[in-house]
């Protein structure tokens, strides 16, 4: 076994990765900003900030917030619309050799079929559904936590697109299974998880929360343990592949997810602590598999041998 | 040319026996040169924990030697982790990054003002000020040991004003009294102002009374420094006179007071 | 303000705690591991380790690993039952000025009520019903994860005991105010929240979780956004007190509870990185409260200004 | 007398250009001695990650000046930032932990079997051993850089077995293997193990083959180090011949081989 044998590109779907790692919505803008540090050549897909069918200019400051190991942030879905997109970012970003997903959420289930409707035309290579973010006060995590709620929202996104269909679960759910069957049920091809989990910070001087928006979604490695076991338990559950995140900051992490039963990976609050880690853990997951004589890493994925 | 990703610490020392430290460090490779206003963000773990980098303004930088500085106050364990930092080690750093001040070809009298830690970014503009500009300095410090004589710029075309919280040396009390008595009379050019938001706004509307230019340094939290996660937001004012959002890291840290809600 | 005026001391339904810091039931054994170290008389309480009817030798090992600025346990209840507790382990405790508080984990909710019922005769000051354990197979957060479910054992184990009785929560639910609502309707006196996320690590190298329960609970710094959180919602939707923990380590956190609603804390996994927390917590609060001019930590208990 | 809670960093080197560190400590205060095969508790960071504690040997003890060593292997974040510590750093250690190796009164021959950083707590038996006892010592390294002459003990009344498991130093291959050759004959009055578990087996079945008492020293995850969370758990035999759980900090770490399932 040698570099050159080894395969890291994944088909899911219809979704062609060339390698299963990819930056996850909201810690990559639209890649520009971060074209001065790495290579965006790099990735294996890039998931775009959400996006809504309008502009929205997101939650007052402060955003964000470091907590132990990890961090809450509460932009509120800051972006310049579906439309702008398309036109102002996407070419940037389609001149690289990456896979593009565009990231949605919406206030009704009309508004998240509207967008997928414009999205199916627009040169991506997914749409992912966010279903689960905590930081806006209508729609999105609001359908997400129930299945019903997220049955409706992915039939009716389903009837306007042919192009991949990412569905991105809350991990604030009792079962996490349910929410994701219900996914697989309306016709999505592939689930996300995990969004970020419901928290607060409160400043004891202030005595006031320390996000503007009260509380926020919690986000970096410390709950990387919450995620492994959430994307066990839904690939378990589901015959659809899974994209796991949730805390990933190196090759070792990204294997632990593929062998809870992803089929890639997605980066996040890592971005911000190491910009240069696509590289890093791409090479590391090379080296597992040279290590352990695996040439598709494919064979890994659901790998786990549990107790 | 690139962005800097790394260095290595030659001089780290603490101020007498202030929290506030001094460090010099030495880039790696062939990089970017950096103007006044900008920051760096530095990792400050091995670890996890702290988990974001933590930003800081350069005080100076020496293209010829690849060699920056900062001047940071050790508040939590981000500054404490740096504090520790021995020389000859490496330091993971981001920059340069931000805006910049502007100061235009034509002016020839400015004021600064600046309190606490927003006083490093303006020694970086006072220290690059073209001969021919004069400026008027106001600085404001908790107590006489903090005034950091060390790196206050002494120059022919610099007047020095400073005060102290606790009166123990030279003006007793807020930093934007002594301006605006040493000031009521005065047209600058520009103001520049750093510190604490409060005195920012007592200064950038003194200015803006006066129809003076103002640039005001802001301060956010941070996640990311380079403007992909949205974070660092502050309030502006948009072409229709309507509220949006500015990003520090990117947008700024320099803004233009009248563009900026404080 | 001085430190002599300074009262720390609560009483939350009967339950008398002379400051709120108690030590979290499972991460302080019985008191007596601890007393070679640290003085029992700081803690305003302490919750024994949880008790079963019959004695339970535990999950196999590994029972532990370590996170980001966290860890799992899957110690599976490991104790000698409630009568060896009581004739053993509580006289032993009753030497300190402390209370001492009994947790207890069924099988069924008739366990539950008998062990309430052999606990009501004790010499102790509240029995905690840990209503949410994730690493035991049968009852406890089967029991947890459903209002009715908790409503049931609740109201079993009123009936046996007078008394004050905490219901813990498990964190692992959509709404945490559901169970919450549930616990007091059924006549709980005072809710304590949170227990551990449910979670997993798997090691890349044997392919096997790490821990041989597969799964195990979170807890540490890493959850306290989550804590928090819910311990502001809870103490927004019930009308009897809160007991608040998750990844408290310092005087600040466990004021940051406090204004979210709390009326104690609990201290569990930070005891094992600094067994001398207890006093430094205390003197913290202190501190705090002199600093602001608060003669009174009952003045703090809920104060959170929300945006 | 109290338990250990801290100290100070009087000496932390690395041996040679292996990644094995050896570090002296004085503790603080008027505290309790130690015994051959206890360990400390260490905290591995300032902040919360590392979170836990890490258990090491006690590889000496000087009760006259309060000193304590410890050897130590680099393998993650925790043992990293050990050999980062610098003289005159503090050191928040839990200590003296667990039980002893016990060595009776009438035992005058006995045997040694160690690998890795399984040999750091026999090292500390060997030094207090008595001088009437004899020792055959069988310690396994990785390659001959490894081999840790600087701790090696030199006494008339021990005699050393090396391997290398690279074959580079003394006998190739498995430390159980020249165990084994080398003891067919003998009878020992009791044998001290601990390394890795597939090792600690084998001299254990060993010895129990031939009815000579055997005491291991486990290693497993531990969280508090006092036996208060009952993380650390390892099978034994309990009277009734059914499994129960011991506590590798508190009943351990040695074990008789005989109550312990391996
Ligand atoms: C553009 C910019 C330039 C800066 N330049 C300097 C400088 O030259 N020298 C210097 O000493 N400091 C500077 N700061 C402030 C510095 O970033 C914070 O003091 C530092 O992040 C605190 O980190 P910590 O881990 O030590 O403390 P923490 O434990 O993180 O926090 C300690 C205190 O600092 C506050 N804080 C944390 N992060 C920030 C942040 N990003 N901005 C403002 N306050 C924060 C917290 O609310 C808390 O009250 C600058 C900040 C910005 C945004
Ligand atoms: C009673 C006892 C005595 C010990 N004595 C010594 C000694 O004298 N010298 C020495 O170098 N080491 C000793 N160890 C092992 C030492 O505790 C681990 O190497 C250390 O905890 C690793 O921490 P880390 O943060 O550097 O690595 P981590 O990043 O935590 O882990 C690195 C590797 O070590 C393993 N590991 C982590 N914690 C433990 C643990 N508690 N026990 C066993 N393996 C673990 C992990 O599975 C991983 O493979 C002892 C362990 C025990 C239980
Ligand atoms: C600053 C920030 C913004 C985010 N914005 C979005 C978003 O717009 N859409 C989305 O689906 N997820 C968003 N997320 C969630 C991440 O995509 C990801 O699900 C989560 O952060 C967990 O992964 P991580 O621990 O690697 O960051 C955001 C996360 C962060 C930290
Ligand atoms: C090792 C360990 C054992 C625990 N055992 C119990 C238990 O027996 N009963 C219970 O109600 N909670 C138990 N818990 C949960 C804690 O009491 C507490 O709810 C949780 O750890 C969160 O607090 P912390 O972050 O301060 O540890 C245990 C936690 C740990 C870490
Ligand atoms: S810190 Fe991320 S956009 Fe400014
Ligand atoms: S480590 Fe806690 S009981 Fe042994």
């Amino acid at each position: 076994m040698n570099e050159k044998n080894i395969n890291l590109s994944i088909d899911i779907q219809g979704l062609k990765l060339k390698n299963p790692v990819i930056a996850a919505s909201g810690t990559y803008g639209f890649g520009r900003e971060y074209a001065e540090y790495v290579d965006l050549n790099d990735w294996g897909g890039i998931s775009v900030k959400g996006l809504t069918l309008e502009e929205r200019i997101g939650n007052p400051p402060p955003r964000t917030v470091e907590t132990p190991s990890g961090m809450l942030n509460a932009i509120g879905l800051q972006n310049p619309g579906v439309h702008a997109f398309i036109q102002n970012e996407l070419p940037f970003l389609r001149r690289f050799d990456t896979a593009v997903i565009a990231n949605v959420a919406g206030n009704t289930a009309e508004e998240y079929a509207t967008m997928a409707r414009i999205l199916d035309k627009a040169d991506i290579d997914a749409i992912e559904l966010n279903l689960s973010c905590p930081n806006v006060k209508k729609g999105c995590m609001a359908f997400g936590s129930t299945p019903e709620g997220i049955f409706q929202v992915v039939k009716d996104v389903r009837r306007e697109t042919r192009k991949p269909l990412i569905v991105k679960l809350t991990p604030n759910v009792t079962d996490i299974t349910e929410p994701a069957i219900a996914a697989q049920e309306a016709g999505a091809d592939i689930l996300s998880l995990i969004n970020t989990l419901l928290g607060m910070v409160i400043d004891i001087h202030t005595r006031k929360p320390v996000l503007a928006n009260n509380t926020g979604g919690l986000s970096g490695p410390a709950v990387r343990p919450v995620a492994v076991r959430m994307v066990y338990q839904v690939a378990q559950a589901v015959s659809i592949p899974v994209i796991g995140m949730g805390g990933i900051t190196s090759g070792k992490d990204a294997i632990e997810f593929i062998l809870a039963g992803a089929s890639a990976v997605m980066v996040g609050t890592w971005n911000f602590a190491d910009p240069a880690c696509v590289k890093k853990i791409t090479e590391e997951i090379k080296a597992y598999m040279i290590r352990y004589d695996i040439s598709d890493l494919k064979e890994l994925v659901g790998k786990v041998e549990i107790y | 040319m690139t962005k800097w990703n790394s260095g290595i610490v030659l001089e780290n020392k603490r101020i007498r026996s202030t929290d506030i430290y001094i460090m010099k460090v030495r880039l790696k490779g062939d990089v970017d040169p950096s103007y006044p206003g900008q920051f760096v963000n530095i990792r400050c773990s091995k670890g996890t924990d702290p988990l974001l980098r933590r930003p800081i303004s350069i005080l100076r930088f020496d293209p010829a030697e690849n060699i920056f500085e900062i001047v940071y106050e050790v508040r939590g364990k981000g500054t404490q982790y740096l504090s520790l930092l021995k020389q000859g080690e490496d330091l993971d750093v981001l920059g340069p990054l931000g805006n910049r001040f502007c100061l235009k070809e034509e002016y020839e009298r400015i004021a600064v003002v600046g309190g606490g830690i927003g006083i490093f970014p303006l020694i970086h503009l006072l220290e690059s000020l073209p001969e021919k500009v004069f400026a008027d300095v106001f600085f404001g410090f908790r107590d006489s040991d903090r005034i950091l004589w060390e790196i206050l710029p002494k120059k022919d075309n610099i007047k020095l004003y400073i005060s102290t919280d606790d009166k123990s040396f030279g003006y007793g009390g807020f930093i934007t009294d002594l301006f605006k008595e040493n000031t009521s009379d005065k047209k600058y050019d520009a103001v520049y102002t750093c510190g604490p938001k409060p005195m920012m706004k007592i200064v950038a509307e003194a200015c803006m009374a006066k129809d003076i230019e103002c640039f005001v340094s802001l301060e956010e939290r941070m996640a990311c420094g380079i403007g992909a996660c949205l974070g660092c937001a502050c309030r502006v004012q948009t072409e229709n006179d309507k509220i949006g959002y500015g990003h520090v890291c990117k947008d700024g840290p320099v803004f233009n007071a009248r563009k900026v809600v404080l």
